[in-house]
């Protein structure tokens, strides 16, 4: 309860000071167990922000789309993605005041390694439990047979209607026109046949490829329960043991895949060595 | 039209029946939700789903369909075919009221006055609708009437562990012809009456004479601000219709599902976007159900089976959206301030 | 009933290049059965769905009349990837046209009144199909006296310009006024914007019909003046752009308010457009 | 069998080898189809997922590391066709469907002989559904 005061009287004095213009939070939802982003512009209305279990979707996505001073109410996720999109000069720290808060989840990121804010304003420390994401779970679906683990993925992204919202809600998917819709050339089909909703699922999940941060937004936003994690959690285990990066951490150091060095691996060559 | 009551195992063996000449289906519980599936013949369907995971258009206005075949030869001239038209018998068998009705809305964009679309035609041609009332409102519906008999041959009402059917139309006669069921005597239909007595308040959609009147309102770029622009509202949606047509490059000309929600929708190849961002596209979506499509058509696009209240992954509830704007000051009272 | 997704084959007869940036290309297309030809009945102002199958499919105004029997004419500018497919086109090719679409230009409004025509650039298609309609022998005695005004940038983009100079400017039952934007060498005609030369040549009329075409900037200054001349909302036409798909009123891509502007339109007049939210 | 298999080459070393092999007579397989790409930085994997869409194989060749055109373009791309790789196998994609090299301008021989042994793996393998197909 005390972040939850604390983050009302933060959001109370940047808007009374005129430090922002709005403050974007989260309220109750109108499903249970759902919050709702919530974009504060009067002081008083922050009596409506809340902070608990269900406060997940990633609100770093809504700075793109404001132009306002703003200020966000941000945990491990959100935070990480807003260093992610600074780096890519999508958005001016400067122009946003970032109240971190420990995540107030409970159920939804059981694998979350990083439930604290790593860049904020204000740090406002709740209780928070730190897992090890040790990717086993990956690690067992690699031993499947591969035909088990096409069959796999053919299955889950079959489910998929292409609403896009796994990439409308994320984050680091930010391109004004995303390859779906080129039509010079068309790259993809509008289809929902398998093979047409491979091509998106797999690229768009390259395309994320070391700017991810596993928030799990795409997971949650999609409504028919495809598997979309296991595509990107495994670039993320990938990113973390080719490249030593966890996406998002810091400010100072290149994205994974904007860097090189003379040395990374070239085992996916002809003759080159197995990873492992 | 008649009424019959009838016991679980006759309504079974009558669904057998036509099961021999028709291909029948009926939601079942898949991994993430139910959907509309081929029968097994074998038991009764189950009641116990609020509703599909997809909305019923599918089976008419399928996520995607080849509308033209063609081939290129060289040196001579391309053919182009048309594929077959779907001809074969079905009976959709527990779809939701809300959910029928929905097909008589659309019905209206797809067999018009002026163009009729064949493919779509000879599905609701060729498919008997059997509806079954729910029990009660989830807790992200908000349909006017439970009972609504809107778009279905039959409609069926649990009552007191039988099932009270309710013949609507000559096709659902037709259907029911030579079956040797009781007439459902007055008692048991007041029963049922009573039910739709019961039903409790849902919130009134009616804001056509409002919407008139807000289109500059700033009150759509409030109600914007949290959506994302993705196509979850529109693709779930039983009424919406929305589709574009592509060639595959591998012989066929296609359609698909297109929404209003994308930015790609109205651009032109000039790049000029007559609604080029989220707050005009909001704006058609919920103009287009409760203002425009009434306009035209005299009824509202919605029948409130609450799927892109449930989906919707910021939580932009249309209920809350249609209160909002019954509350909002319309022009003349904000030009007045 | 036809099916309404499926293109009548035509064949390209013969292709002009209207502009020296070679962007803009006027395609004459022959119907390839004569049975298609006598099927294919419109009035100007209506369009087309040209496709090329792999491709795609776009719409098009119709810039040839109904008298010019058996064939159809479109003007193309290259802008995206079935204009440009379109440009590559050889004569002999054969492409799809769905037709004709759409609501042509109020041919029975227009009859007895004097006519005030339009146009700028490119879209000057549709207006010439009506024009080549009025100054048929059989029709002309329909319409009143007949006013053009067409501007381009510069002589180079004009369309039709052989017809327009070797046929309409010798005419004694139409005017025409050619004009560019800015004075350019051997150019004999008018100079200015649209709107200003419009206000130049134009006589005020309280009953005369303006049909305007042409570039929304083009259109949105013009408007005043045409008020200015005594033109009210309901004698001004004009016909929209839209992006299009399926041209019959389902795809929904061209919905504005509760009209389709391919199945509504794409002739409005102005008094109707006032009705309607300004999303084009 | 025939099979198809699109070869991405970067215009400055790999395409220069495959000319390379071609006037130099060094055989290989005509099932290649090849796609001249500026610099191996350019093949966003898109290029590689729909180019299974319409075909059984894919090729991949770049510059040697330190050789680049662009200095350090096959060096970033390096990156991403490791992770691209990596993807393809956890997914259930055989090994020889997808194959990446460097091949420089002089290495005719080279071309001719990745080229051969992608075009004999991939007819080694079993039919291609290319991505699950339509449904």
């Amino acid at each position: 309860m005390s972040v939850l005061n604390d983050i009302k009287l933060k959001a109370k004095e940047l808007l009374e000071k005129g430090d922002v213009d709005v403050v974007i939070g989260y309220a109750k939802g109108t499903l249970n167990g759902k919050c709702t982003p919530y974009f504060v512009r009067n002081a008083n209305d922050v009596e409506n922000l809340v902070w608990e279990n269900g406060c997940d979707i990633n609100l770093a996505n809504y700075l793109l789309k404001i132009s306002d001073k703003a200020a966000v109410i941000a945990k491990g996720c959100d935070t990480r993605s807003i260093v992610n999109l600074v780096k890519e000069n999508q958005l001016d720290r400067e122009r946003v005041v970032i109240i971190g808060a420990s995540c107030p989840s409970t159920e939804s990121c059981q694998k979350c390694n990083h439930p604290d804010p790593v860049i904020a304003d204000v740090f406002l420390q709740g209780e928070t439990k730190v897992n090890n994401d040790d990717f086993s779970d990956l690690e067992s679906f690699s031993k499947l047979p591969s035909e088990e683990r096409r069959n796999y993925i053919y299955k889950e992204v079959s489910k998929c209607i292409r609403c896009y919202a796994c990439r409308n809600v994320c984050p680091a998917c930010y391109c004004k026109e995303c390859f779906v819709e080129e039509n010079l050339p068309a790259w993809i089909g509008k289809t929902t046949n398998t093979s047409d909703n491979m091509i998106f699922h797999l690229t768009r999940a390259i395309h994320v490829a070391g700017r991810c941060v596993g928030c799990g937004e795409c997971v949650r936003a999609c409504p028919m329960g495809v598997d979309l994690s296991i595509l990107n959690r495994k670039i993320m285990k990938d990113v973390k043991e080719l490249f030593n990066v966890e996406s998002g951490l810091d400010l100072d150091t290149k994205l994974p895949l904007n860097d090189y060095k003379e040395d990374d691996p070239q085992y996916f060559l002809i003759g080159g060595e197995k990873c492992e | 039209m008649s009424k019959y009551i009838m016991f679980g195992e006759e309504l079974l063996q009558w669904l057998q029946n036509l099961a021999k000449e028709s291909k029948v289906l009926a939601p079942v519980k898949e991994e993430y939700g139910y959907t509309f599936a081929e029968w097994d013949k074998k038991s009764l369907p189950g009641d116990d789903y609020r509703n599909t995971l997809k909305p019923p258009k599918d089976l008419f206005f399928p996520q995607h369909e080849t509308l033209l075949k063609y081939e290129k030869i060289k040196g001579e001239n391309p053919l182009v075919e048309v594929p077959d038209i779907p001809e074969d018998k079905r009976v959709i068998f527990g779809i939701r009221p809300c959910d029928a009705s929905s097909l008589v809305l659309l019905d209206n964009i797809f067999m018009g006055e002026d163009y009729v679309d064949p493919y779509y035609e000879a599905r609701r041609s060729n498919t008997l609708i059997v509806s079954l009332v729910c029990r009660t409102r989830g807790k992200s519906c908000f349909c006017e009437d439970l009972f609504s008999t809107k778009g279905s041959d039959i409609l069926i009402i649990k009552v007191d562990g039988n099932y009270l059917v309710e013949i609507l139309t000559y096709r659902g006669e037709a259907a029911f012809k030579g079956i040797g069921s009781k007439e459902a005597d007055e008692k048991i239909v007041k029963k049922a009456d009573k039910l739709k007595r019961t039903q409790e308040e849902v919130l009134d959609k009616d804001i056509f004479e409002k919407l008139r009147t807000i289109y500059d309102n700033p009150i759509w770029k409030q109600l914007q601000e949290k959506c994302v622009n993705c196509g979850v509202c529109t693709f779930l949606c039983p009424t919406c219709h929305c589709f574009d047509i592509t060639d595959d490059k591998r012989g066929k000309k296609v359609r698909s599902w297109d929404s209003c929600m994308f930015a790609s929708f109205t651009k032109q190849a000039s790049g000029h976007n007559p609604r080029p961002t989220g707050t005009e596209r909001l704006r058609q979506r919920i103009m287009h159900k409760f203002y425009y499509f009434p306009e035209k058509y005299h009824d509202i696009a919605c029948v409130g089976c609450g799927r892109c209240v449930e989906k919707c992954p910021v939580n932009l509830d249309i209920r809350q959206v249609i209160e909002k704007i019954r509350g909002c000051l319309d022009e003349k009272s904000l030009s007045a301030i | 009933m036809k099916n309404p997704y499926q293109p009548y084959e035509m064949k390209v007869e013969e292709i002009i290049t209207e502009s020296p940036e070679k962007d803009l290309k006027t395609f004459y297309l022959s119907f390839v059965t004569d049975q298609d030809a006598d099927n294919f009945n419109y009035i100007p102002g209506q369009f087309a769905e040209i496709s090329i199958l792999g491709i795609g499919e776009a719409p098009f105004g119709i810039a040839s009349a109904p008298c010019e029997k058996g064939m159809l004419s479109f003007s193309v500018k290259k802008v995206g990837s079935l204009t440009g497919a379109l440009h590559e086109l050889e004569k002999g090719d054969i492409v799809g046209v769905r037709g004709p679409l759409g609501n042509g230009w109020p041919i029975n409004q227009l009859k007895g009144k004097d006519l005030v025509v339009i146009g700028g650039g490119f879209a000057f298609t549709t207006l010439r199909s009506l024009v080549k309609y009025i100054i048929e022998p059989k029709n002309r005695q329909d319409f009143g006296n007949v006013d053009i005004v067409y501007g381009n940038r510069n002589p180079g983009q004009i369309l039709y310009k052989k017809e327009l100079i070797e046929d309409w400017m010798n005419r004694d039952d139409i005017n025409i006024y050619l004009t560019i934007d800015k004075p350019s060498e051997g150019w004999k005609y008018q100079v200015g914007f649209v709107p200003q030369v419009t206000e130049k040549v134009i006589k005020p009329s309280q009953n005369a019909i303006a049909l305007v075409c042409g570039p929304p900037v083009m259109i949105k200054f013009t408007l005043p003046v045409l008020k200015k001349l005594g033109f009210t909302s309901d004698r001004i036409y004009t016909s929209l752009e839209m992006k299009m798909k399926c041209g019959i009123g389902m795809c929904g891509r061209c919905n504005i308010g509760s009209k389709y502007v391919c199945k509504d339109g794409p002739v409005f007049s102005m008094a109707e457009l006032e009705k309607l939210p300004s999303e084009y | 069998m025939d099979r198809k298999i699109i070869a991405f080459l970067c215009n400055w070393c790999s395409y220069a080898g495959a000319d390379l092999a071609g006037v130099s007579r060094f055989q290989y397989p005509a099932n290649l189809r090849i796609v001249r790409v500026p610099c191996s930085g350019r093949v966003d994997p898109l290029f590689i997922f729909t180019a299974l869409k319409n075909a059984d194989g894919v090729l991949v060749a770049g510059c040697h590391p330190g050789d680049c055109h662009y200095t350090s373009g096959n060096l970033v791309a390096r990156r991403k066709f490791a992770l691209t790789k990596s993807l393809l196998e956890f997914i259930g994609i055989e090994d020889g469907r997808v194959q990446f090299d460097w091949i420089s301008a002089a290495e005719g021989n080279r071309f001719a002989e990745t080229a051969t042994k992608v075009v004999e793996d991939v007819e080694k393998l079993e039919e291609w559904d290319r991505w699950g197909g339509e449904k």
